[in-house]
């Protein structure tokens, strides 16, 4: 069996961009693969209350585009190239789609996730990533169809994040033979790794489903531990444990 | 799907397959016979229409200019032209089999049409209704609640309008395969501002009927106004192609533009973004955050409006105003004084700019004016502006008589 | 005039050319071709009529019997079937050449109405209502304000209803010569009885068409509530002659007969007398002072009901019974959970027996039930009693942020 | 010039059946020709709202028909022939107008007035009025055209009772030129003697009107001071001096 990698999950400026600073180097040295950077929205509709609150907070805290773009620039080379922006159609629509993928080109970062541009109404997303080479990072939820796996397949030009049942981030989930069986077919079709995601915060759960999967992502529950430690000046610690541990499962 | 550049289907991957479903049904039933007849015969015998078509004499002749006609859509069941909508999408969605029915409200008055709608249709409903609406607003909850509508508080974000549509969104992702999203205005993704016109524009049907009955041959002017604009694109639907009718959408110009305390999209100061699965203008800053909005009417305190609208805006073919909420309350007054009809905040602003307009017009003109509400529904609101001492008075005794 | 030996003219000889007048001119315009064209209009796109006759298909289902239409009023402008008659009236007194109107109200519907129709005809309007119900129903006391009525507080007597109609006698007896008093029950001296179920009978008239429409030859049960009785006997007047068609009045049971604490005068324990200008029966003592009523709808708190109506129960015409406060409510719940529609309570004491009756009968038979008035306006009353903590907690959060 | 009368008024039980008396007799010695003794009803729709008061204290203190027909049957002989029962038509037809009517006539009373039976509709009250030799006294107002009060003249078996203006008791009247004319012109018509009334309390009226009438009837007035002294020990001698004026100035 492959090696199996983790990527982990943050909001850009919360609880704030020092402690964001922390946080993604936690991951970083402890060994994530994948870092998903999120730009706030005022109205993340694809996403539960811990990420939308911690993004509520962070605009609170007079977070901007530019300042999320700024930090970013700020960090090593090196731990650019695993972060994948993720944020709304709206903040980049507003920043200017092209602009946006150059920018994340120039930083030299991995991939770019926006959960509602369908390949359909991408507004070029697609295309502007071929051109600037930075992966878009396309969805696979449990409602889409094998016809429509298929067409997704030929539109993605990096790794599928696949979510693993219906809903929002932040929920857990269970694995029953039902989804693994629906993983490895998803899997028969994909030709590029992919990314499981959603609900996933037990060794449990990530021994169950590494076989069906290149790539663990463990999202909200990043943003649960981060909130419990916000004001720990520990948080560095805290999280790259935290890291480390599940990359051990893997 | 689009409006110019605007409309589209901005959705999560996991909403795709219900939205497909939901477009490829809305276009099989929007030509099939029969549902047209049983969604005609229920807006007959259980929303009461069609609604009247009155000319405002009184009005008319103390502003002395254009004659003044209402559309009083405010005598629908639920008392509001909500329930055109919220009728014709649960019929649709008990046809196509779902079993429950899930809708975002703010002031409240699309969850009681939507709830009204289920309770006759024997479909479960769920409404999604800000915390702070919810507290605002609980004469409608009370109404919602007795239609047998389970009402989910919505905590999040500013734990208003636009949070509720966000968390009837993500719910919906979960249960689509048996639920149906009721959205209540014209705008979110394809197929709803299509939807929500074709329900609504029953009511620019009945107008272009009443007016044949009146002798009139066309309007001069139609003016409605406009929050999501659900009204006014059903209103002024049998209109849009005959350029010689003019048509004007009033939004909320709350305590003026320069205030920033407004919900004026086209009129005020909206920008192109793409937010709740659309395409369209809304009140945002820069970076492309949701603006919190401002309107002395409950219904029309929302950040984003119909594509279409902003198209038809874009090509010239509707003009778009704003009036401010001292100048609504003035014209509330007057027209309930005059007129003896009680209209709806909403509906006032479009009043209050008719009248404006009617005074620099010919006698021989005639204006259209779509009343898409009731009023009584605000009292908590007019009587706590217009007749304060005894309005508190009287809620301090209930509360001492019942507390 | 007398109706059996009930109805006639017990008025003070003050009042004695007034109503001659008022009867003369009355008769001579419901005659009149063009009064009632105009009449009909305004009915029309002023009302909103017709109002829908509607099929209550989930209660015959769960009911498991005959079939229950409703006759929807309550979708008429200001909620209820008062402005029927308020409108015909209001147009009488105008064409006349009365300057003001002066009329009675309890609950306040009434007075709604007819100020709604001042504004519209523009006639002076001031409103007589007690003092008690004045600070009971500041509600509908605003909404007459709105409309430019003046509001005369009644601090004689029991200071409600009853006292209110006192009152507002006394006032014509000074000003009958400019002035009309518009009684809103089929109550009072004569020409009152009739021309309020003259005005009325458009209820009855529809039905009878719109029952045509849904190929019923006629109805084999009509029900409606009575407190004086004019939405009873406009709904039934179609139908008088017709003994094949069974007519029920439903009066306020209250508490139970045996309490006292009712409205019921044929079912319950009402006798023969002659107060406020007409001969009917009344709750009374043995001396012949009136007793105050009880009832959780104010529209039927009133211990008089119409002459015409206690003829037709002497002569077996129309069967009276009378329904409780508690089964009310039940009702209420059940018809709004099932129906999405909000009944008056009112009305809901009629369909709370249509139901009953509905079980025993046949499912070939069909009743329709007059739903006299919309509930919304007894928030105050129902959401006191099935959600009373939120309720309370709302109107002190409005108190508080607005005191 | 004839000698001109006074006709006084109470209600009865107002504000108890002792005073009652005390009340009826100072009127008596002070010198009225008639006394109108008003039975309470509960909606007096042609009073105003002292009477209305008076009637409403009455009743709430228990008064009854039966008690106030007891209370005058045990008055002398000769004050009773002074007195006409005022009421309204519920009263007397739930008594049984004949009982009533011939209850009255065996107390030697001199008439009756019940302000909401016109003739037309009187429930046969004139005609028992007639078999009893009981005074039906009918009323005139300032509407009542000239073809009415011919009418009334025929209709009436005792003194008429004229209002002298429109409206309900208790209310000033202004006695203008135009008020005395129509006097006269109802004192061509009518036979019978009539009593002036709503409204009288001073010197200056009754000076002025005098001559057009035979009865002047003050009664919200008598009502207002019993009302002012319902407490007083001494409300015979009040009242009693009061009609003593009254009785002066005619």
């Amino acid at each position: 069996m492959d090696k199996k990698f983790l990527m982990t999950h943050l909001v850009c400026g919360y609880p704030n961009l020092k402690k964001t600073k922390d946080i993604i180097e936690a991951m970083n040295d402890g060994g994530a693969k994948y870092i998903e950077v999120q730009i706030p929205f005022s109205d993340p509709i694809a996403d539960g209350p811990l990420i939308e609150d911690a993004s509520k907070d962070a605009i609170n805290n007079q977070i901007t585009v530019k300042k999320c773009l700024d930090f970013i620039s700020s960090l090593d080379e090196k731990l650019r190239k695993k972060i994948i922006i993720v944020t709304y159609a709206n903040i980049i629509f507003k920043y200017g789609i092209e602009n946006f993928v150059s920018k994340l080109s120039k930083l030299k970062l991995y991939g770019i996730l926006i959960p509602d541009l369908l390949p359909e109404y991408d507004e070029g997303l697609s295309n502007f990533c071929n051109k600037y080479k930075i992966h878009n990072i396309l969805i696979i939820s449990k409602n889409t169809n094998l016809n429509r796996i298929k067409y997704l397949n030929k539109k993605g030009n990096g790794f599928f994040y696949v979510t693993a049942r219906n809903g929002i981030t932040g929920e857990k989930t269970i694995f029953n033979l039902e989804t693994l069986n629906w993983l490895k077919k998803i899997k028969d079709i994909i030709i590029k790794p992919i990314a499981l995601g959603f609900g996933i915060n037990s060794k449990d759960q990530i021994l169950k489903i590494k076989e069906f999967t290149d790539i663990v992502v463990v999202g909200s529950h990043f943003i649960k531990i981060i909130n419990e430690n916000k004001n720990c000046k520990k948080i560095y610690e805290v999280i790259r444990k935290e890291t480390e541990k599940l990359v051990n499962f893997l | 799907e689009y409006y110019g550049v605007y409309g589209g289907t901005y959705i999560p991957e996991v909403l795709k397959s219900s939205i497909d479903e939901l477009k490829e049904n809305f276009y099989r039933y929007a030509e099939d016979k029969k549902f047209n007849e049983e969604y005609k015969n229920l807006l007959k015998t259980f929303v009461g229409r069609p609604t009247p078509l009155y000319y405002a004499e009184n009005l008319t002749k103390k502003i002395g200019g254009a004659k003044i006609f209402f559309k009083l859509e405010g005598l629908a069941n639920t008392g509001a032209h909500k329930i055109n909508n919220s009728l014709g999408q649960a019929l649709l969605a008990k046809k196509i089999g779902k079993k429950r029915i899930i809708a975002e409200t703010g002031a409240g008055q699309h969850g009681v049409a939507t709830a009204a709608v289920c309770a006759k249709l024997n479909l479960e409903c769920e409404i999604f209704m800000g915390e702070v609406d919810i507290k605002r607003q609980r004469p409608n909850v009370f109404i919602m609640e007795q239609f047998g509508a389970k009402i989910h508080s919505v905590t999040n974000g500013t734990k208003t309008l636009k949070d509720a549509v966000n968390e009837a969104l993500r719910y919906w992702t979960k249960r689509s395969f048996d639920t149906h999203y009721l959205i209540g205005s014209a705008l979110g993704p394809a197929p709803y501002p299509q939807m929500v016109k074709f329900f609504q524009s029953i009511i620019g049907k009945e107008v272009k009927e009443q007016l044949r009955s009146e002798n009139i041959n066309k309007p001069d002017y139609m003016i409605a106004c406009v929050g999501g604009g659900s009204n006014a694109i059903g209103f002024f639907s049998e209109y849009i192609n005959d350029e010689s009718v003019k048509l004007i959408g009033v939004e909320a110009g709350g305590k003026g533009i320069e205030s920033n305390e407004h919900a004026s999209k086209i009129s005020g100061n909206g920008t192109v973004g793409i937010v709740q699965g659309y395409k369209s203008k809304f009140l945002q800053n820069n970076d492309g955050q949701i603006l919190s909005t401002h309107s002395i009417s409950a219904g029309l305190d929302y950040a984003g409006i119909g594509p279409e609208l902003v198209y038809l805006n874009e090509i010239k073919r509707i003009n778009f105003v704003n009036e401010k909420d001292d100048e609504v309350i003035k014209t509330f007054n007057f027209v309930t004084k005059n007129e003896g009809i009680v209209p709806a905040l909403e509906s006032t602003h479009a009043i209050s700019y008719a009248l404006k307009l009617a005074s620099n017009l010919n006698k021989n003109k005639n204006i259209i004016v779509n009343i898409s509400g009731i009023g009584n529904k605000d009292i908590f609101i007019t009587a706590k502006l217009l007749d304060k001492t005894n309005w508190i008075n009287f809620l301090k005794r209930e509360v001492e008589e019942n507390g």
